[in-house]
This record gives structure tokens, C-alpha cells and sequence, in this order.
């Protein structure tokens, strides 16, 4: 429908484009025929003014003709701005310098080139990088390929998860580790850390999904008494180190080494028996914010503030 | 909530008085009358809950009076975090019309160093025992089916070292409300009359038989 | 339930306890905490007729307490620092034993005079609890009394030195070191009992400093 | 003449007499089943379905009489049909009938059942018809043969549930007053808890074992005579108090 009116409107367009080229080189015939003169044999000016009239009659034609066209041709402003997408309205704006567009066309432009940039630099470090949750072996390996590589989610036969989970716990006098299988395959790490904080570990395979942690006088239960690992603890303290912790699992992560991920993650999160007790390596002081030193540094196990980490 | 307003109501109605009703039942008909109970109360869907209880006799003595104070402390074999004090007033059989004995009745659930407590105020055990049973409720009314056990060593709780004082057991139905609510003797007469001619459930007066016994 | 420690605040020459107390509450509410009702901990003393106990020669005393904390408890401690936890109900009980009845005088008796208080405003702050309580003493004024609770730990050594950072800036050096009350158990679990025991330990000195010499003013 | 038409009028006054009852006994029975459907019981309904089956029980009585005169030779005919409102038609009627008019008479004056009512019964007229007396009859006795059997089943289950009753009430020694008086008095006093030395305890131990043995020869006795039970459980009790003589104070 729109472009039934579009396709007769462009065709009358022409059609006055035509006609008042038309008119245009008539008007400019007359005007070269007088200023040049009209080379005819003198005597003849009954052959002259006739060729004249000839000349004006045409312009007249043409003039007619443009006239009777142009009511049809409904004004370029009154075209629903549809018609031309919304960069019509940019022409049809009165005041362009008003508005500002285009500084922010600007800016925009600046700003998406600036993402493009960004973009490559990180799918290079990225294709660098092993930071991927499924291992995929480099296919020139074609060999190792034979032997299933571990991966994080399904157990190897070589590695034994309650053998870990014992050793763990032997290790640690003061950290005292149970495993549970609620559900058949899954497998719930229950913690209990000195008498500082309690922790519930989620594992599919070795892959630690899901970490909650505690106030050692709180227990995982609902108020009737079932099992309810993803309630939030009621301190701050224990809520902010949930979310420490969790970050802390995926800088633990290991795909090659699924067992040494999970053990070294446990051995990092005994350093928490001492949440309350050691001040913050930086600043010397207990409290922050009235909350203790939350944090404990991955490589030096140091006690740190949240604020004083960077 | 205002601290102050829960301690205010804790304290408003203080449900201190028992109103209750005694008797017993012999071993060999002990199965019916828990089968008859469990028809008639409200935890029928459920297992019939059993208790298992050690209870020390206190008393304390007083120059002036010989008969002594008596507190007992109460601590279930089966829970054994659950302790109890309890006060138990002399029962008042009262006219004729009223239906049930009635008698002050304080039981406060305490920390386990109760024993040792009452003992810094004075008090000394005079006996302790062991009693078993079923307990079943029915809106207010509570039903218990208890065998008294001797220990022949004192302290030990232990299946072999108790043995039974009475072949029957105690059937007793009471309701622990505020005083003046005299009401439910009737709902627990009612009750009682259900379990006509199995257990009578009446009033003993409890006078005679200590006057009868010592 | 958390760590709880409790300290006597000095009221200097000069000022009267509104003053300071106003003053430790503006402190307070300066560092971000937030006003969270009213708090109470009261105590209330009852002495043994030792001619009528006859099992117990030497005079007893047993102090009942209320903590507004724990609303349905009492707390009864004898002179030994045996701590029975309850009921409410116990209070009936020891109605028994203060009264008199058929020609028996009562074993026990309230002594008189003797009902003391700390009651004041409730705050908390992250996971601190902040109450500052002035102490009366029959009704008269007699000291403040500060309680810092840091609810998610359950041992006093854990969190002393936090706590200790935190008490030093209300009440200065008096909270150098640790309650004596909690001196003797600062590797076990915390109970309500032992924020119960300090009161009562604060208790003891208020009424002793009033029996002594003049109350300082 | 004018005897048998006084007798005929005679008789269709008891008929009516009779109706009007039957009538208003089903008013009664549709209204309690409308109203107190909740909380109707079965045995009120039964009674309302036997009162219904003597009255129709009385009327038939009442239609076999020999003073009754043939009805069945008498005629009745619509001598006037009209399309008017007939006050006293509606009187009669309890508003039932309005008018005597071509639509309702049919039907009120019909002497056959309805067209289906007929179309129904043809069929088991056929069978019952087409049934030889002798296939009747075999299936009678099988018929009667069975429910011979319900009822022999039905009458012993009677009988062994009489004799458990019977037993039981012959149990009725459940409880007695002296064990009551020996618990409350342990509960009380502390009777019977106060152990006092080694040999006491001793004696009493073995007291308690005579004390069970008795017991199990008692239990053995109860199943064998239901009669002699309470004597037995009488001296049990005797002796049972009297096993503790030496803890009165």
C-alpha cells in the first residue's frame, strides 16, 4: 500500500522533473533566439515574430503542463516521516545544532571503534588462555587423545573422592570434612572449620558448583528441621566471605588437575579458622567497616580487608 | 517485639493449676486400653509416642515442721537434654460435684545442672525412680500410661539394674491450665467415662493413702 | 547468639550520668549504628533462713536475673557461681520457698533494698550489638554499664582483639583486658549464662561500692 | 339398588381415606430427603419406606375385601370436558389440576400403562413366557441354594462375634483399686523406691521373680478358665502388697 503511493508519487516526480526541463529549454530557446539574433533574411519579420510565437506558445505548453502536474505532487513535508526512516526527521529538524546529534553520533562512533579494540585484545589473551570449564585437547596430541583426559565433571577411577575427602580431614586437626550423597551422584562436602564457621560445599564430579558458609552456631536446617543448604547466613560477616570464597573457587580451578584443585581450594579455605582472631597484614588493624579481615590472599594466605586488598 | 511485653505475658497466665484424674490398668489389658486411647485421641495417625523418664525426689527440711518441701527433677532417658523441675501441691478433693482432683502444679524446664542446683539450696534427694510409658493428648487432655521401676543402684538407669514396683500401670488424665477454669472437669469426666470399665479413672484421695502407707 | 562482654564505663568528676550516657549514645549513633529497642537486665536477691534449713548450716543467697535478650529465660545463680538456666516459671517455684505457710517459716527471703537493674537503649551495627544500660540500684543511680556482643563468633579469644577495638574507643583502657568472669573459659563455646555471670559480677561491685564508702558522685 | 350403590360410596370413601394417607406419607418422605438430606439417617428412611409398604399393604387388604363390590364392573366417564378454570377441580386437586380440558384427561383417566412403560415389559413377558417350568425351577433352587449359604455365612460370623463379646465381658477384671493405691502411694511417698541394702534388695528381687512366675501361671490359667480369674488376681494382689513389709517406716 505504502509503496503503491511511494511508486506513483516518485513516477509524477519524474514526470515534473521532465517537464520542467522541458520548460527550462524552451524558456532558454527563446532567450538564446533574441539574444543572438534571428538570422534571417532581412524583410522577413512576419517569419520572425511567427517563429517567436512558435517559441512562446511552447513555453505556455510546457508552463500548462508543469501547472496541471503540480497539484498532484503533495509537498515533501507532509510524507509521514515513516517514509523516510527516522534519518528524515534529521533533514526535517529547523534547528540541527540544537539537538546535539551530532556530537553524539560522534561519541558513538568513538565509543564502538574503542569495543571493536578491546573486543580482539581479549579474544587474543583469550585464545591464549586455558581458562576454559571443558577441556578440549589440542589436536595435534593425537596420542594422548587414545587415554580419556580427566575432565571436572566426571570422576576418574584413578582418584577416589572419599580417599581425598579422608586425607583432607586427617591432615586438619582443627577442620573436621564429611561427604554426603543426597542424591545418589551428587555430592555435598559438609565442613565444619575450628569453631569459627561452618561451610557446604556443592561438587558435580570434582567441580565445585556452589559454596555457602556459616556462623559455627548456625546450623543448615529450616526451622522444621529439614536440610537447607541455600539459605543465606543471618551476619554480614559470613555473607560477605560466602561471596569471597565463591570467587575463590574459580581462581582454584584447575581442568587438568581436578583433584588438586579441590584439595588446594580446602587447604586455602583453612586459612578462614583465624577469621576473627588475625589482623589485616596491611593496615595492622581488626575491624574495617566492623567487619574483620574477610579476605585471605590466594598465594600468601595473608589476612587482608576487603578495602585493603588493592 | 518489647522484651519487656513477652516477660509481661510469659508472666500473665501462669498455667500452674492441674486438674486430674487417677487410675490403673493391668499388664495384660495395657494393649487395649493404648489401642482404645489411640482411637480416641489426637495423635492416632502417628506412632504412639513413648517416654522414658528418671525422676529425683528433693526435699527440703525445716525445724519448725516435719512434713518437707518435696521438688522433683525430672530427665528424659530418651532426650537427654530435656530436664525438668517440677512443684507438686497437696490435691484437694473438694466437694462432690466437682469432677476432678485439682492441685497447683509447676513444671519448669531447666539446664541439666538442676540437680546439683537445688542441692546448693538445700535440698536433699530422698528417693529417685525410673518410669516408663506411652503419652497421648486429646485437645487439652493428657493422657499417660506409665510402669514405675525401682533402681536398685542408686544413679544407674540402666534395663537390668531397675525392676518393676507394680505389675500395673498408672493411668493418668490431667489438664494443666490457669486456676478457676473448672469447665474442663467435665470434658475430662466425659473422657473418662469413654474408658469405662477398662480403667476407672476417679479421684483418690491421696490422704488416706499416705495416711495408710507410712 | 555471640560473644558478649560487658564493662563499666567511668563517670567522670563533674558530669552526671544522663551526660555521659547521652554522650556514649551521640558516639554511637556517630559510628552508623542503628536503634533497636529497648534492652533490660535485671537482678533480684534471696537469702536462705538458715535456722529453718536445716541441711544447710551457713547462710545461702540465690540471685534471680532476667536478661530482656532472652525473654522467656531466668537465670538463678547461687553464691558458688552454680547457673541453673530455666523458665520463667522458676519464680514460682521460688515463691514456694519464700513462703510461710502452717506454723513453718520460709526457707528463703528476699532481702530488701537489694533489686538492681541496668536498663538503656539496644543498638546494633553490622554484626555488633551495642547496649548502653545505666545502673540503678533501688532505684537510685549507680554507674553504666556497656555490652558489646559480636554475634556470628562463639569464642571470647577469637574475637577479643576486634571487640577490644571497638570497646576501646567508648570506654578507653578499661577494656584492656578480657572480663575476669571470662577468664577462666576463653577456649569454649560462649553461653548466655556467661553475659549473666558478668552482670552479676558488675552487680556485686555496685553494691559493694555502695555499702563501703559514699557513692561517688 | 340403594344398598349396593351406599356400599360402593362407602368404599370409594375408605379408597380415598386410604390414598390421601399413602400420599401423604411420600410428602413427608420427599420433604425430609429435600431438607435434611445432611443429616438424614438410614434407619429414619427405612422406617418411612416400611410405613409406605403397610399402607399400600392396608390398601390392598382393603381393594381384596368381600364387601367390596366389584369395582372393576363399574364405569366411569367424562360426561363434560371444558377449558375453564374449575375452582373446585382445583380445590381438589391441590392445585394440580386447573382445568378438566382435552390435555389432561388421557392421562388421568387412563387404564393401561404408558406406551413404554409397555414397550419395557413386553420383553421380560417374553422371557418369563418362553422360560420351560422345569430351566424355571432349576434356577430357582440354585437361586435359593445361594442365598442358603449367605445366610449360614452370615450367622456364624454372628455367633463367633457374640463369643468374643461374651469373653470379654468375662474379662472385666482389668483393673484393680489396690494397684492403684500401691502406685499412687510409690509416686507420693516414695514407697517402694527406697532401696535399703544389699540382702533386702536381694529378697526383694526374688519376691519379684515368685512374683512373675505367678503371674505367667496366672495368665496360663486365664486362658484356659475365664471363671477363675478373679480369684487368682485377688490373692496375686494380696501377696503382692504384702511382699514389702519391710519398707513401712
Amino acid at each position: 500500500m505504502a509503496d503503491n503511493r511511494l511508486d506513483t508519487q516518485i513516477e509524477k516526480l519524474t514526470q515534473a522533473i521532465k517537464l520542467t526541463q522541458k520548460l527550462r529549454a524552451s524558456v532558454t530557446k527563446v532567450f538564446t533566439d533574441l539574444s543572438d539574433g534571428f538570422q534571417a533574411p532581412k524583410g522577413d519579420e512576419k517569419a520572425l515574430l511567427n517563429k517567436l510565437q512558435k517559441s512562446l506558445t511552447a513555453v505556455n505548453d510546457n508552463l500548462g503542463d508543469l501547472e496541471k502536474l503540480a497539484p498532484n505532487i503533495h509537498s515533501t513535508t507532509n510524507i509521514p516521516p515513516l517514509l523516510l526512516n527516522s534519518v528524515g526527521l534529521l533533514g526535517l529538524d529547523p534547528a540541527t545544532d540544537k539537538s546535539g546529534i551530532t556530537t553524539q553520533l560522534h561519541h558513538t562512533h568513538k565509543w564502538t571503534n574503542k569495543v571493536h579494540k578491546l573486543g580482539d585484545y581479549t579474544a587474543q589473551f583469550l585464545g591464549t588462555n586455558q581458562l576454559k570449564r571443558t577441556n578440549q585437547g589440542p589436536a595435534g596430541q593425537a596420542k594422548r587423545l587414545r587415554r580419556p583426559e580427566p575432565t571436572i565433571h566426571r570422576i576418574p577411577e584413578n582418584i577416589n573422592i572419599q580417599q581425598l575427602v579422608a586425607s583432607v580431614d586427617r591432615a586438619y586437626a582443627d577442620m573436621s570434612v564429611s561427604l554426603i550423597r543426597p542424591m545418589g551422584n551428587s555430592t555435598v562436602l559438609q565442613i565444619t572449620l575450628a569453631k569459627t564457621l561452618k561451610a557446604v560445599i556443592v561438587l558435580r564430579g570434582l567441580l565445585i558448583e556452589y559454596v555457602s558458609i556459616k556462623a559455627y552456631s548456625e546450623d543448615f536446617l529450616t526451622d522444621d528441621g529439614r536440610p537447607d543448604i541455600w539459605s543465606k547466613s543471618k551476619y554480614q560477616v559470613f555473607n560477605k566471605v560466602t561471596d569471597l570464597v565463591t570467587a575463590g573457587t574459580i581462581h582454584f580451578y584447575h581442568p587438568q588437575l581436578p583433584d588438586a584443585s579441590l584439595k588446594s581450594f580446602l587447604i586455602w579455605l583453612n586459612n578462614y579458622k583465624t577469621l576473627f582472631s588475625a589482623p589485616c597484614s596491611k593496615c595492622g588493624k581488626y575491624l574495617q567497616g566492623f567487619l574483620p579481615p574477610i579476605w585471605r590472599d590466594t598465594r600468601s594466605s595473608q589476612p587482608l580487608h576487603d578495602g585493603c586488598r588493592q | 517485639m518489647d522484651p519487656s511485653m513477652v516477660q509481661q505475658t510469659f508472666k500473665a497466665a501462669p498455667l500452674t493449676t492441674e486438674f486430674f484424674l487417677q487410675g490403673s490398668v493391668m499388664e495384660n489389658s495395657l494393649e487395649t486400653l493404648v489401642n482404645r486411647l489411640k482411637g480416641l485421641c489426637d495423635n492416632a495417625d502417628y506412632q504412639q509416642e513413648s517416654f522414658q523418664d528418671h525422676e529425683m525426689v528433693f526435699h527440703i527440711k525445716n525445724t519448725s515442721v516435719p512434713t518437707p518441701l518435696v521438688f522433683r527433677v525430672r530427665h528424659s532417658l530418651v532426650q537427654t537434654e530435656c530436664w525438668s523441675l517440677r512443684y507438686l501441691g497437696h490435691a484437694e478433693v473438694g466437694d462432690k460435684n466437682r469432677p476432678t482432683l485439682v492441685r497447683s502444679y509447676i513444671d519448669c524446664p531447666t539446664s541439666e545442672n538442676v540437680a546439683q542446683f537445688i542441692g546448693e539450696l538445700g535440698f536433699r534427694m530422698d528417693h529417685e525412680f525410673v518410669v516408663k510409658g506411652f503419652y497421648f493428648h486429646k485437645g487439652r487432655m493428657k493422657i499417660t500410661v506409665s510402669k514405675f521401676y525401682k533402681m536398685n543402684q542408686p544413679g544407674n538407669t540402666t534395663n537390668d539394674t531397675i525392676e518393676t514396683v507394680c505389675p500395673s500401670y498408672l493411668v493418668e488424665l490431667s489438664v494443666v491450665t490457669s486456676s478457676g477454669q473448672e469447665a474442663v472437669g467435665d470434658d475430662m469426666k466425659n473422657f473418662a467415662e469413654q474408658l469405662k470399665p477398662l480403667v476407672t479413672l476417679e479421684k483418690t484421695d491421696h490422704r488416706k493413702i499416705q495416711l495408710a502407707q507410712t | 547468639m555471640g560473644v558478649v562482654c560487658v564493662f563499666a564505663c567511668p563517670v567522670p568528676e563533674g558530669k552526671s550520668g544522663q551526660q555521659v550516657v547521652d554522650g556514649l549514645q551521640k558516639q554511637v549513633e556517630m559510628m552508623g549504628a542503628t536503634k533497636s529497642g529497648n534492652f533490660l537486665v535485671d537482678c533480684e536477691t534471696y537469702q536462705s533462713n538458715p535456722q529453718n534449713v536445716t541441711q544447710t548450716p551457713q547462710q545461702c543467697v540465690v540471685n534471680i536475673l532476667h536478661n530482656s535478650e532472652h525473654p522467656a529465660s531466668c537465670f538463678s545463680v547461687t553464691e558458688s557461681g552454680q547457673i541453673l538456666v530455666s523458665d520463667l516459671l522458676f519464680e514460682d517455684l521460688m515463691s514456694k520457698l519464700t513462703m510461710a505457710k502452717a506454723g513453718r517459716e520460709s526457707f528463703y527471703s528476699q532481702r530488701k533494698g537489694f533489686k538492681i537493674e541496668s536498663r538503656g537503649q539496644r543498638y546494633e551495627v553490622g554484626d555488633f550489638i551495642i547496649k548502653i544500660g545505666s545502673v540503678s540500684l533501688a532505684s537510685n543511680f549507680r554507674g553504666i554499664l556497656i555490652e558489646v556482643e559480636y554475634c556470628p563468633c562463639v569464642i571470647l579469644n577469637e574475637c577479643w582483639n576486634m571487640m577490644k577495638e571497638l570497646l576501646q574507643s567508648m570506654v578507653g583502657n578499661s577494656a584492656e583486658t578480657p572480663p575476669p568472669v571470662l577468664k577462666h573459659k576463653p577456649d569454649t563455646v560462649y553461653t548466655p549464662s556467661d553475659t549473666i555471670l558478668q552482670y552479676l559480677d558488675h552487680f556485686n561491685n555496685f553494691r559493694k561500692a555502695v555499702s563501703a564508702p559514699p557513692p561517688s558522685r | 339398588m340403594q344398598k349396593e350403590e351406599k356400599q360402593l360410596e362407602h368404599t370409594l370413601e375408605s379408597l380415598i381415606q386410604r390414598v390421601q394417607d399413602i400420599k401423604n406419607s411420600i410428602a413427608n418422605l420427599l420433604v425430609k430427603l429435600e431438607n435434611e438430606y445432611n443429616i438424614l439417617q438410614w434407619p429414619s428412611v427405612l422406617d418411612n419406606f416400611a410405613l409406605l409398604s403397610g399402607q399400600l399393604n392396608t390398601l390392598g387388604k382393603l381393594l381384596r375385601n368381600e364387601k367390596v363390590p366389584p369395582l372393576r364392573n363399574s364405569i366411569l366417564l367424562p360426561i363434560a370436558l371444558s377449558g375453564d378454570r374449575d375452582p373446585e377441580l382445583e380445590k381438589v386437586t391441590e392445585r394440580r389440576v386447573i382445568a378438566f380440558n382435552a390435555d389432561v384427561v388421557p392421562h388421568y383417566l387412563r387404564t393401561k400403562p404408558e406406551p413404554e412403560v409397555e414397550e419395557r415389559l413386553q420383553p421380560v413377558l417374553n422371557r418369563a413366557s418362553s422360560l420351560t417350568p422345569e430351566a424355571a425351577q432349576k434356577q430357582i433352587n440354585a437361586m435359593n441354594k445361594m442365598t442358603s449359604n449367605i445366610v449360614d455365612i452370615i450367622k456364624s460370623h454372628q455367633e463367633t462375634m457374640e463369643k468374643e463379646a461374651n469373653q470379654k465381658s468375662s474379662l472385666s477384671q482389668t483393673s484393680s483399686q489396690a494397684d492403684t493405691n500401691t502406685l499412687l502411694s510409690a509416686v507420693l511417698t516414695g514407697k517402694g523406691f527406697k532401696s535399703s541394702g544389699m540382702r533386702r534388695t536381694d529378697m526383694a528381687q526374688q519376691q519379684s521373680n515368685m512374683q512373675a512366675q505367678q503371674q505367667a501361671a496366672q495368665q496360663k490359667q486365664q486362658g484356659n478358665a475365664h471363671g477363675k480369674v478373679q480369684s487368682s488376681i485377688k490373692t496375686n494382689i494380696k501377696q503382692g502388697s504384702s511382699t514389702h513389709p519391710y519398707q513401712r517406716n
